[in-house]
């Protein structure tokens, strides 16, 4: 890129995934004061991705932590932030690391407001990059959504583009609860897009029609949204019209948007990368059946990852293609 | 050993010790205390002792389903109780620390209210007994996973690093505690950002059955404290004196921002682990007795005696008075109502999700 | 209970579960020296559950090793005795304990076979109580089975009976890979029976139907069999006919078993106490819709714990009880 | 400090040190080494060096993913590989051990070929690079997540003791991976049961970004042994001798059944954290360039050189030597071939599962 583009760019708001987040970071901080952000090399470093890129600078070491290398630490440490009255976000590095802190998440963070009636409440945010596609290996390409979609007292946001990346943290720093904002990591530079300035944000809970269509709906978020709508795109070429839903939100997932667009159309596939065993998926997909079983004119149909740990040179094909896509639709309208 | 009153030494061989069997003072120092403030050491372990009696009885009589007695850990309750800045201050407590939450000014009827799960229950019947919390005592509600508490206590006096407001967290817990990777995490957090943080470790000698020798290869608790940098005071916790004076000044030293330590305080319970306990299977009768003779509320008493600030008269009006607040407490506590059952599916959430209110409709409609 | 009746019993092989654990754990390592105990209190204590009572004074500290109180401690020196040539078997004092372990099962354990290409493998099991119905609040009553299903590389069981705990503890044992044994601990000493003395062993993977019927598949494992067995008495009662599958196997579990029983019947209602949302549950609606949707005269129903922390009052309240089964039943058989 | 081999002194306030600057020998015994043995270290440190630079040729050219360079490291790593009874002993490496593989005796196309994931790799292709293992070495098979290959080493330790072979298990990491609780629960419990395992750390002084101090409060690694009530010995870890003895002192004395031990090598690594890394942003040039003078292979090779075991020429023909050797090695592990993509599906359990097979045809089908 010329360098009078990235000026422009820039000044356009035009951003990459990994400069929304780094931007919402920096204007939340500096209109409240309470926010502050801890995790692994997030200071003088930027963060591995640089999402919090020169934020230590500008706040200092007290508001912007490089904690040890402890999950369990940056998280709890988070959570008595929170119960003191701050906002914090913390990171964790990859979400293949947020195993060593799930103690914290589990046993503390998302049960401190229930156990306590309402006396402590934990409003933080965890941010993860996540997924795969990055030659990561396993431990560097996880995608843990499920287990924290099991977890009563947590919300989870997914989101799978720049403006959705600052709109949905900026209300995860907003909300009165915790919120798991997953950040798919092979996304973080590869798009860029013009993020709305000021107070942009994206309610947590609502799915965004990306695509619409009356013959077959795919929901998908995250990394996923990639492979879906490029899925979709093959369709429109062979006149089949996809009603493209990006969830963005996990927990609420929006089931309105979801149950009204497969009441309507009759068949439905579901993407997403994470393990298909006992995924997130097979709640949409059981909800599905339990809530308007009379309008499938097809069962609703899994493409997600494999149910073996992330390979390695496999890095692409564990991951939901648009020819596997497009298989399931094939299998969904020839039902 | 000891130079003076805000001067103890750390890492020594032997717990620092100002009372002796007899109760005679053995402090190289003036003790500078008011007699209201030394006799009220010994109501408030009075009142720990006699609560879990109260508690137990209920327990045994099936109406409430646990008890966590703390007999033999009172002195290093009450000591850090008073070491405390009651409600400025934050406090991290463990499930054993039913004297040092009465001691922080916490109602009996709020105590009683948690373990039998009514209406009198700040925190609305979701906790089994002995997990009580408050936020007007700034006292984190007790969670059960062991040391899970210790990083979100270091939060807590991260964020008063930036609020400026010279406030301290006291962090409780067992010696079990501390083979926890949780505890190990936020120890080693508060020593790298210096947070203003005591870490207070009850060390009764046992986690349930296991003994010290098994939980670690560490002859103390204390010696910890050089992995982290930081000092770590041996007490008899069993002495209230030492027990206040140690904690008071490991409290003031991070306030004074000087940075965070580890207190050790040497207790033996003298029940089961909890009641629903056998500790016959795995320690003698004769180690119990023995603990015993070092009583906390004996040797203090003879300490109070000998200064003629106490007798059997104002033993037995302190127990009659004690004892019938608890009971009043507990009443209160028993007659305040059940908690609704739609309860259950409130406080998940600020607000309850629409899921959430299916459930509930599912249960109850 | 008269003592002579106490001593008839013991002869006969009649036991609670409890006894039926401590007594398998006490025949495979009596068989084979490379299966050792680790946990906290399985030692002199026998366990807070006398799940490993006696162990200690017959087998020593070497092979009944009472642990520093630390999950990931237990769970990790299990893999590093496994990865060695030991068969162990860890107790987790309670399921929602596993937590501060659960980086070492998902990192480790898990994934040992896979990433070392099979240099390195995990024949180990996890012993754990977990469920509600004892009064026990939020971290004495947890189900975290979902958690360890989504997890590739992992083996999970979950028995409801003496016998199953004692035939699937022993086939555990023998296994090539980790288990998970989820144990119901609100059965462990309510239920008697006798327990089938010698080899005697569950297969991994299989379900038990526990009664026929032909109008309605009730489909459950653990501690909410109980329940399940009720609603189902109550059922035919009525005159209506439950087929009761009793899972026993949640990873892999008896999906024949199952498709089987929907496709002949039509109608199935799933019960299990873990938390609705992304629970264990959606993903066998999930595939029951996949494979024999055309044979549903309904959809598939779930009745489950709710999506809270576990309670403490209302710890009966939460359980699936036997109205809510058959509220679900008639829902299904109505629709 | 030193008293004889097999006498360090562990908790010292300097690192010990046997080899001066200028290559002359330190100690305060005479050194019992065979001339072969002592070449054999700078032969094993200059493999380290060089194949850092052949597989970060390979990754700028886009055919392996990652490199973790070792510049820095390569005598703490050689001196501990030469501790170690090969292929009796466990070794529980991390990312950055390369040089102490290549020293243990792993072929350079199995090094290669895990980081380039064909079919020379014995894992079968299913990690990123610098990510190896060996079953027939026994060295357990290096896993991300920082510290949580520590409770297993801890395993491997306590089966040893059954097992009674008198093997030792060595368990390296990095000075950040000090924080994670795995790590403390593991080296906790070897401490509580007497295992016969040596943590050895290589202390850099950073966790990627994060320097020492922002890591932990205290001044050395080595000193939190006494959390665990174990020795904890503070090494040069850029003087390969002192490495070698201190390391087979500790692993020796495991052996004997004497204990655990922590044994601190203080190194510096040149290059970034990964090839990932831009490391301009945390440190300054200055700093790097400070440590390079400290040199682990300049200065064996003078302390060589001194006893007339080395010369130029020498250097010119090992480093052809050894650079051929890996150029072949690598060439071998490019050329072994593609790992299959069905692979993807195996290994998961020791039988494919039904749910597996559907999958595997689901992707190939
Ligand atoms: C993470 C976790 N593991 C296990 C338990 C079960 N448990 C409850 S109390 C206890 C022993 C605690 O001992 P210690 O810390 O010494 O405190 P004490 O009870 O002796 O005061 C154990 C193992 C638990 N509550 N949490
Ligand atoms: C549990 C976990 N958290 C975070 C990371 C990301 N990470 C990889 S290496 C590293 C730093 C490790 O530092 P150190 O232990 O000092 O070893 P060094 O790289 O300096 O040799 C971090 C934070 C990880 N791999 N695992
Ligand atoms: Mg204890
Ligand atoms: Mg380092």
């Amino acid at each position: 890129m010329t360098s009078t583009q990235a000026v422009r760019e820039r000044q356009s708001g035009v951003k990459t995934m990994a400069q929304a987040i780094a931007a919402t970071l920096d204007q939340e901080m500096a209109r409240d004061d309470r926010v502050v952000v801890i995790g692994e090399d997030v200071g003088k470093r930027g963060g591995v991705f640089l999402a919090t890129d020169k934020l230590f600078d500008k706040y200092g070491p007290d508001r912007v932590i490089d904690s040890p290398l402890s999950e369990a630490a940056i998280i709890g440490a988070a959570l008595g932030m929170a119960v003191y009255g701050l906002r914090p976000v913390a990171e964790i590095q990859f979400a293949d690391y947020v195993f060593p802190g799930f103690d914290q998440l589990v046993s503390q963070v998302a049960k401190i407001r229930y156990r306590s009636g309402g006396a402590f409440t934990a409003p933080l945010v965890v941010r993860m990059p996540a997924g795969g596609g990055v030659r990561g290996g396993h431990h560097h390409s996880q995608n843990p959504d499920t287990h924290f979609v099991h977890t009563a007292g947590l919300k989870v946001v997914y989101p799978s583009t720049p403006s959705d990346s600052a709109g949905l943290l900026r209300s995860a720093i907003r909300d009165e609860d915790p919120v798991i904002v997953m950040e798919p990591k092979r996304l973080y530079r590869s798009v860029k897009e013009a993020v709305p300035e000021g107070d942009h944000a994206v309610e947590i809970g609502k799915a965004a029609v990306r695509r619409e269509g009356d013959d077959v709906v795919l929901v998908s978020y995250g990394g996923s949204m990639a492979e879906t709508l490029k899925a979709a795109d093959a369709l429109t070429e062979q006149g089949i019209g996809a009603h493209v839903l990006d969830l963005r939100s996990l927990q609420p997932w929006d089931e309105t948007a979801v149950l009204e667009a497969v009441a309507r159309v009759g068949r439905v596939v579901l993407v997403s990368e994470s393990p298909r065993s006992a995924g997130f998926m097979a709640e949409v997909s059981a909800t599905i059946s339990e809530e308007v079983m009379d309008s499938l004119l097809a069962p609703p149909l899994r493409v997600t990852g494999f149910d073996t740990p992330y390979p390695y040179v496999q890095d692409r094909e564990y991951l939901p293609s648009p020819n596997r896509i497009l298989k399931a639709v094939e299998r969904a309208l020839t039902y | 050993m000891i130079r003076e009153s805000q001067g103890f030494q750390p890492f020594t061989d032997e717990p620092i010790r100002l009372i002796g069997d007899g109760g005679e003072w053995l402090g190289p120092f003036e003790l500078d205390l008011e007699p209201e403030k030394l006799k009220g050491f010994y109501l408030d372990m009075l009142a720990g002792r006699l609560i879990d009696d109260r508690l137990g009885r209920l327990q045994r009589q099936g109406k409430t389903s646990f008890v966590a007695p703390s007999a033999g850990h009172e002195a290093a309750q009450v000591g850090l109780a008073h070491a405390v800045r009651k409600g400025h201050d934050w406090v991290f407590p463990y499930y054993r620390d039913v004297s040092l939450l009465l001691a922080l000014g916490m109602p009996v009827v709020e105590f009683a209210g948690q373990s039998l799960g009514t209406m009198a229950d700040t925190a609305r019947g979701r906790q089994m007994p002995y997990h009580p919390g408050s936020a007007e005592l700034n006292v984190f509600t007790v969670a059960s996973p062991i040391a899970s508490h210790v990083p979100p206590a270091v939060g807590t006096a991260l964020a008063m690093k930036l609020a400026g407001r010279s406030q301290v967290t006291v962090c409780s817990f067992g010696d079990g505690a501390t083979s926890e990777g949780d505890w190990h995490a936020g120890v080693n957090l508060a020593g790298a950002q210096g947070a203003p943080i005591v870490f207070a470790c009850q060390n009764n000698g046992y986690a349930i059955s296991v003994d010290l020798k098994k939980q670690t290869g560490s002859d103390t608790i204390a010696v910890k404290a050089h992995a982290y940098g930081m000092p770590g005071y041996l007490v008899d916790g069993m002495d209230v004196l030492a027990s206040f004076l140690v904690a008071r000044e490991a409290i003031e030293r991070a306030r004074e921002g000087v940075g965070p330590s580890i207190v050790e305080f040497v207790v033996y319970r003298y029940g089961g682990h909890s009641s629903a306990d056998d500790d016959s299977r795995y320690r003698a009768r004769q180690e119990v007795e023995l603990w015993r003779r070092r009583d906390p509320l004996d040797r203090y008493r003879r300490f109070l005696e000998r200064r003629g600030l106490w007798d059997e008269d104002a033993e037995q009006r302190a127990r009659a008075e004690i004892d019938a607040q608890l009971v009043e407490g507990i009443r209160q506590a028993q007659e305040a109502g059940t908690v609704p059952l739609e309860w259950m599916f409130e406080d998940v959430y600020a607000q309850m999700p629409e899921r959430l209110v299916r459930q509930r409709e599912e249960l109850l409609g």
